[in-house]
């Protein structure tokens, strides 16, 4: 058991290999810091987080060290003493940050970085008010092209590194050098070869100032406007924790969330990119029903009891001729209320489980200089295309003991051997699609087809009744991941205006009362289904709950 | 904030003396001062709208957004207006500047005079001083899209106010704060500071 | 005091001084021949570091402790990277025993190679030092075809491999653990230290870098002795605890402004005013100095008052210097504007610094635009304060930086606005021109 | 027909119609005073200067919706500024309005009921049941602000009919009589009255302040506190009633003043009995007129007493002078002395009055808390 002196107060971090930053966070001080990043090497090179430390000898005496040292390069032993506040290291930190200012542009107002600004925080809390320097400033010429997604603001940079080691470290690919010396060294890319890498995104929330910047976000949106949901990125079965950001229900961006259950910090580029059709105008934006072979928008009023009347009456016909068919893309929650919905019309009613997009083979990092992967394995882009594939078979399993495929579906339906199919697809589009129009066509020879999408495929162009989906970012639930770890989605944006969620659809199509609300139908479903029986509190914190 | 002891101010009660308690002194000194100070006075209202008034230059009314020497528009589309805004009526959409010495530029910039309460706060938020309040104060639509300025109209009312010689004043420091102004010397190509 | 007899430049200016033929006929490749024969490693390692030989580099670091750092039964491989990256201003006595008597140099490489059980030894020469390079590598070539260099040296079944690096054309490159990064083949960027190279050098493993000087003069001492070498130098300051004594000789360059600049070897100790009177034949055009350099740029300035201070390990440091440094001292004399030497100075940091830390990189650059400034009479009296105060807050020794090229940049600064404020003062208020600014203008 | 019953139903009709038009320009003087004051020029769109503008807020009030909000009392709702308006008019049908003679006389009088030997007791009487009208509004109009203001005005005015009346006792034991007309000819006989009790005027004018609901006394409706107070619920035709029945207070008021303090129609010098009726008429009329500037003058010069301060000028201010004025007016009388003592004893107790002030030990001061004494001045 070791203790740390933080500024007075005794902080216990056990046996934990913990360096002073980490250790003077577990007693509640924040040291200040860029170049350090948990999951990067350590390079002390930007010296903002000098602090004195002192060790305590065997008379218990201390004995501090006569000169700051950066706490993210000294280690925590027992008895390490270590002062952040003392005049000392507060004017180390202070002229570190005059420092940076030095030739750092104050063009806060454009920067996009702005609000979420490590070197304006830290210049507020620690800096000085006032630059005493005069001269002009160095102001190289923007990068713009330093990646197809990034834009470099090259005078911005306070030389961290971070970004450069993240590509040598995390993504193996190493495409940004340090190029030059002293101050008039800059971040650059060897000519040609522009920092894509699929991680390459990260590098954005890495540098702490605004010198990296999203092409994809920049100057949508000024960052203190954005309101910050906890979520799940739903583009791969690695389940990213991601904070959702929007404003005015509008979603801007996603940022990786760090969760080291799920995938660590970062996030890969598809899942970052990947959210815009949320905002699409594409979008089915209400209920539509067939009438003299055309689909007209309808009302839920009139949708809803028909689409109930219909399947009903499919189902007394031959219970086994009607299918569900519930898509990877859909919470637990909501593949559970669909499955009990269409089990408790007939227990013959057929649960298949949608197309399961799958895409190559997993992809991992990082690379080396071949692009072939290296142990050990940092980050994982998975093949599997969609976030919740296992959490829906589990329902799939537990209701009816086998899963169906989509194929399935589609050559029973093609032999005309189906009454209904209710297709709960909720997919994002993607290269391909869902449903091919084979497919389509083949599914539409059932006499009753419903598609619940959200936006429209061959499918919903030959279904009966279409109703629209919500993303990821409009519904709450549970996706369970590749590895068993159920994370909780929260709803970040409204739908639009007269999209029903589908978990709230499915409620309806009960006849059970009332809004859908996630944790209930969470713990309902911990109770009826034993693999989710650890989330019978029916809530699941930041990190989630790992499934065994 | 709790108010500095120092910075208390205690006022006491003045001592009345005899005159002071029979009142009749001061109703008269009163009355020489509502008859003599102020109705027999010449009156300072200005007959509207025959008349129109001259507003003082530090007069907050119609916006305008300013142009640069070269007639772009100052703004920068840092959205600081639009934070400070205590009413929410300036929208802006930015985007990257087609001119290569500054990274950003409003693409649209709407305000919306009829939300507004003139209170100068986009005025002391712009880092560029490219929003001012002018001395425009005549300020009728018939429609709220009327009432709902974009860039052209706030640049127009600029080039109106320039053309009549009103320029708002708005610091004792100057016209302009000193964040507004362009470096005068032109970049030297490959010295540093020179822009891309 | 005795005229003194040249030890390592005693070959200098002889016929042919750089084959092995000349060196093995004036007794050279004795030392290593005694030392395999008769001594195990520790006992050379045990000689060194009686004789109390401090690195020639700059820091003075003693030699044999150094060695002594190295893991005990460490499986190797150990390496030993010889530090030939020469890159102070106006030094050059690495270049001289290069030049002319590479197989001392070399000599001692094999010693300290068999002292510390390295296997490879990496020298790392300056990229400028292309004469250098091309005797190297014809003395290594000799080495290996006499059975010096290799498998099995001597026949005392003891390997060692010599590669030659040229540098990258950076001062940086000259710190330990820059040097050792540029040695792998990445930028020169310091190390965080620890662990130190003798834990965790050169591709990660232990490595003991040294100076060729001081290789050279490993040479010397296990040929001619302790004593001979404790002979020389000045014993340790009683005044000062951390002074383990300066012994032997050492290379002093002199230049600037004197009338015979060059290099010359005499024992530790020799004051700065006799360096240029006696040796560097005065101060030209018959003018005063101003002031001198006393050991490289970073290690300082000091005033024509400060001459009579001894050019030992600790001298320096009685006037306010950082060191001893390599000992080459730079001459200006009393027409120099300071402003130009401060510029000078600040320029070479802030062109030379590595970019890594903060305070340095920024603080650098800041200090040549200040000085800059100063130079061209735009100066601010607060640009003295703020200068002095970047001084002191740059560097190891104040905490904020890697390496210790801060402090070498800090240093002359501090030096030159005590030691010559007055001058600075009077050269902001008059807000005129440097000298050699008013020159460039009058042509 | 009775002759002069003819003349005095013209003299009502005339006075009526002649009042009720002078009140309507009295607003608008009101109006442009309270501009000037302020440096505005006042109502000037309406006809040439603002001449018509009474005429159009006559008709504005005319063609006003009658509103009756829903909880109030609609009798006495209609009932009050009917109350408010007859109680004035009715005040005034003993005070001159004009050059009058001692009665029996056979001149025309400008007096509706001339020769009234009660004439001081009954503009009291009828004047003070104004508040009647006030009360009635307030209460009826169910609404906590018009109910605070009808109290504060039934406090106010009955704590104000006090000093009034005991200030104009020592007029009538002077003059020996109630009658308005003797009372006028005894002053131009000894001189006026201001000039021998000037105390007794001071108490009078402040008082019928107090009672035309005057600023520095307009409790019962202030603004900023109650919203209008009484009259908050009212509106149109009946809120003018309210209007009119102030401002006839404040001329019956005036005339008061101008008879009984200011000698009538005498002016030394200028209208002397033996000038011709129009020029006492003129000097008459000048002294009312001068009396309702001053009134509005007041208004935008001293602002409005706190409830408290009212109360304690009523009651330990002029209620005690009043007392003591008479005391030296019956003193003076029972012992026949010179009526120049009184001049000297009038002034007297209003020095004496201030001195007492002056001296009088302090009323207990709130303390501060101690947290908050001054540190450092």
């Amino acid at each position: 058991m070791a203790t740390v002196h933080v500024n007075g107060q005794a902080v216990d971090i056990g046996t934990e290999k913990l360096n002073l930053i980490e250790a003077a966070d577990r007693g509640g001080v924040f040291i200040p810091h860029y170049c350090w990043h948990p999951a990067l090497t350590v390079v002390a090179s930007c010296r903002m987080c000098l602090v004195e430390v002192g060790d305590t000898q065997p008379d218990g005496s201390v004995k501090m060290q006569p000169r700051v040292v950066p706490a993210c390069q000294t280690p925590a032993k027992d008895g390490t003493v270590v002062v952040t506040n003392s005049e000392r290291a507060k004017y180390a930190q202070a002229q570190t940050l005059e420092s940076l200012l030095i030739n750092h542009p104050l063009d806060c107002p454009v920067c996009d970085k702005a609000g979420e600004c490590q070197l304006q925080d830290y210049t507020h809390k620690f800096g000085r008010a006032e630059s005493r320097m005069i001269d002009e400033k160095f102001a190289p010429p923007n990068k713009p092209n330093i990646g197809a997604q990034i834009e470099l603001f090259t005078d911005r940079c306070i030389m961290c590194t971070r970004c450069v080691r993240f590509t040598r470290e995390i993504s193996g690919t190493a495409e940004l050098l340090v190029n030059h010396r002293g101050e008039h060294a800059e971040i650059d890319i060897f000519p040609g070869q522009p920092c894509d890498n699929k991680l390459a995104g990260n590098v954005v929330d890495l540098c702490p100032v605004g010198a990296l910047c999203s092409k994809d976000f920049l100057y949508k949106q000024r960052v203190w406007y954005l309101k910050s949901h906890d979520s799940v990125c739903a583009d791969c079965s690695t389940g990213c924790s991601v904070h959702v950001d929007e404003n005015k229900d509008i979603l801007y961006r996603l940022r990786p969330r760090e969760n080291p259950l799920a995938q660590g910090h970062f996030m890969c580029d598809e899942g970052r990119f990947g959210f815009h059709y949320v905002n699409s105008k594409e979008r089915i934006l209400r209920p539509q029903l067939r009438r003299d072979g055309k689909l007209i928008p309808a009302t839920w009023e009139d949708v809803l009891p028909a689409l109930r009347r219909d399947i009903a009456q499919a189902v007394k016909q031959d219970g086994s001729a009607v299918v569900a068919v519930l898509s990877p893309f859909l919470t637990c929650e909501e593949g559970y209320l669909l499955a009990r919905y269409f089990k408790s019309l007939s227990g013959e009613v057929r649960l298949a489980l949608g197309p399961v997009p799958t895409v190559g083979e997993d992809d991992t990092y990082p690379k080396d200089r071949h692009g072939k992967p290296v142990e050990p394995v940092k980050f994982t882009i998975r093949a599997e295309k969609c976030p919740n594939r296992r959490g829906v078979e589990e329902v799939l399993r537990h209701f009816q003991g086998e899963v169906i495929g989509f194929d399935d579906v589609v050559r029973l339906s093609g032999e005309g051997r189906l009454k209904a199919v209710y297709a709960a697809a909720g997919y994002p589009p993607r290269p391909g699609g869902w449903v091919s129009a084979e497919q389509a066509a083949a599914l539409a020879k059932t006499p009753l087809l419903v598609v619940q999408d959200i936006l429209p495929s061959p499918a919903s162009a030959l279904a009966k009744y279409v109703v629209p989906a919500v993303s990821f970012a409009e519904k709450e639930g549970t996706f369970v991941n590749h590895a068993g770890l159920a994370q909780g989605l929260r709803r970040a944006v409204k739908p639009p205006a007269e999209c029903h969620t589908d978990g709230q659809v499915f409620l309806d199509l009960m006849e059970r009362r009332g809004l859908v609300h996630a944790p209930t139908i969470r713990a309902e479903l911990a109770r009826d289904v034993p693999f989710f029986a650890p989330l019978a509190s029916g809530t699941i914190d930041a990190l989630g709950v790992m499934l065994k | 904030m709790p108010i500095k002891t120092e910075d208390v101010k205690w006022i006491e009660t003045p001592k009345l003396g005899v005159l002071d308690h029979l009142y009749l002194p001061a109703i008269l000194e009163g009355l020489k001062t509502t008859v003599f100070g102020h109705m027999l006075t010449p009156n300072i209202t200005v007959q509207y709208p025959e008349v129109q008034a001259k507003m003082p230059p530090n007069y907050r009314g119609v916006h305008r957004l300013n142009r640069d020497e070269e007639g772009r528009v100052k703004c920068v589309a840092c959205y600081m207006c639009s934070t400070a805004c205590p009413a929410h009526c300036i929208d802006i959409v930015a985007a990257p500047s087609p001119w290569p010495d500054r990274e950003k530029y409003p693409e649209t910039f709407v305000l919306d005079e009829l939300r507004c309460i003139y209170c100068g706060m986009c005025e002391e938020a712009c880092p560029v001083d490219a929003i001012e309040l002018t001395t425009l104060h005549v300020l009728t639509g018939l429609s709220r899209e009327e009432m709902m300025f974009d860039k052209e109209k706030l640049l127009s009312v600029f080039d109106q106010t320039v053309k009549d010689g009103t320029d708002p004043i708005r610091t004792s420091a100057g016209r302009l704060g000193p964040a507004s102004e362009q470096p005068k010397q032109a970049p030297v190509p490959g010295q540093p500071g020179a822009q891309p | 005091m005795p005229e003194y007899e040249p030890v390592l430049l005693r070959r200098v200016g002889r016929p042919n001084s750089q084959s092995i033929d000349t060196y093995r006929a004036d007794g050279g490749y004795r030392a290593l021949e005694k030392a395999v024969a008769q001594l195990t490693p520790e006992q050379v390692v045990d000689q060194v570091k009686a004789s109390g030989l401090r690195g020639r580099g700059g820091a003075g670091f003693p030699t044999g402790l150094k060695w002594t750092f190295l893991p005990k039964n460490h499986p190797g491989p150990i390496y030993l990277a010889v530090n030939g990256d020469e890159s102070e201003p106006c030094t050059f006595n690495n270049r001289v025993l290069l030049e002319e008597d590479p197989h001392q140099f070399l000599e001692g490489v094999i010693l300290a190679a068999y002292a510390t059980r390295a296997w490879v030894a990496y020298i790392y020469l300056r990229y400028e030092y292309g004469r250098c390079y091309r005797t190297l590598e014809k003395a290594v070539a000799e080495a290996y075809a006499q059975g010096l260099l290799g498998r099995d040296i001597l026949g005392k079944g003891f390997h060692l491999d010599v590669h030659l690096a040229r540098g990258a054309g950076a001062y940086i490159c000259g710190e330990e653990t820059g040097l050792l990064e540029s040695l792998e083949g990445k930028r020169a960027w310091p190390r965080v230290k620890p662990p130190f190279p003798a834990v965790e050098g050169a591709f990660r493993k232990p490595t003991v870098v040294n100076n060729i000087e001081t290789l050279a003069c490993v040479t010397h001492i296990i040929d001619r002795g302790v004593d001979w070498f404790k002979s020389m130098g000045v014993p340790p300051d009683p005044k000062n605890p951390r002074d383990p004594g300066s012994y032997g000789p050492k290379l002093y360059n002199i230049s600037g402004h004197v009338n015979k600049p060059g290099t010359v070897e005499l024992p530790l100790g020799v004051t700065v005013r006799e360096l240029i009177d006696k040796y560097g034949g005065g101060v030209w055009k018959g003018r005063k100095a101003k002031g001198a350099i006393p050991g490289g740029i970073s290690m300082g300035i000091m005033t024509e008052a400060e001459f009579d201070t001894p050019l030992d390990f600790n001298g320096p440091g009685k006037v306010g210097c950082l060191g001893l440094g390599t000992g080459a001292v730079t001459v200006f004399d009393e027409q120099t504007s300071i402003a130009d030497v401060l510029y000078n100075i600040t320029r070479f940091f802030s062109h030379e610094s590595c970019g890594q830390c903060t305070p340095c990189r920024e603080g650098t650059g800041w200090m040549m635009k200040m000085a800059d400034r100063i130079r061209r009479g735009d100066g601010r009296l607060e640009d003295l304060k703020i200068l002095e105060e970047i001084g002191n807050a740059i560097g190891i020794m104040p905490g904020t930086t890697i390496c210790g090229l801060a402090d070498g940049a800090g240093w002359p600064v501090k030096n030159a606005i005590k030691k010559f404020r007055p001058e600075f003062e009077s050269l902001i208020r008059a807000g005129t021109k440097s000298t050699s600014l008013q020159l460039v203008s009058a042509h | 027909m009775d002759r002069s019953l003819l003349i005095t139903i013209l003299t009502i009709v005339g006075f009526m119609a002649v009042s009720q038009g002078i009140i309507a320009y009295l607003i608008l003087l009101e109006r442009k005073i309270a501009a000037w004051v302020q440096d505005r020029i006042g109502p000037n769109r309406v006809g040439p200067l603002g001449l018509l503008q009474p005429i159009a807020d006559g008709l504005k009030f005319l063609f006003k919706e009658e509103v009756f909000p829903t909880n109030v009392d609609r009798l006495l709702f209609v009932l009050a500024p009917s109350i408010a308006m007859i109680t004035a008019l009715l005040a005034a049908a003993v005070v001159p309005f004009g050059p009058t003679s001692v009665p029996p006389s056979t001149e025309y009088q400008f007096v509706i009921a001339p020769g009234t030997d009660i004439g001081i007791l009954f503009t009291f009487a009828v004047g003070s049941l104004a508040v009647y009208g006030i009360i009635l509004g307030g209460w009826a109009s169910n609404n906590k602000y018009s109910f605070l203001g009808a109290l504060r005005s039934s406090a106010q005015l009955i704590s104000y009919e006090i000093p009034m009346g005991l200030s104009v006792v020592g007029v009538v034991l002077y003059a020996g009589s109630l009658n308005l007309e003797r009372i006028v000819q005894q002053q131009v006989e000894g001189g006026w009255n201001v000039v021998f009790q000037p105390l007794a005027f001071l108490l009078f004018l402040t008082a019928v302040f107090a009672e035309c609901n005057r600023l520095p006394f307009d409790l019962p409706e202030a603004e900023q506190e109650l919203v209008g107070g009484y009259h908050t619920e009212y509106s149109a035709m009946k809120f003018a009633l309210f209007f009119l029945g102030e401002y006839m207070h404040m001329i019956t008021t005036s005339l008061m003043l101008t008879v009984v303090f200011w000698g009538g129609w005498y002016f030394p010098g200028i209208s002397t009995p033996t000038s011709h009726v129009a020029v006492k008429f003129i000097v008459f009329i000048a002294k009312v007129v001068a009396f309702i500037v001053f009134y509005m003058l007041i208004r935008w010069t001293i602002p409005r007493f706190r409830f408290d301060q009212l109360m304690s000028m009523a009651w330990k201010v002029l209620i005690p002078l009043a007392i003591a004025n008479l005391v030296c007016v019956m003193v003076v009388r029972e012992f026949e002395l010179s009526h120049w003592l009184l001049p000297p004893l009038s002034i007297a107790l209003i020095v004496g009055a201030g001195v007492v002030s002056f001296r009088w030990p302090a009323a207990p001061q709130r303390r501060m808390p101690a947290s908050l004494e001054p540190v450092a001045r």
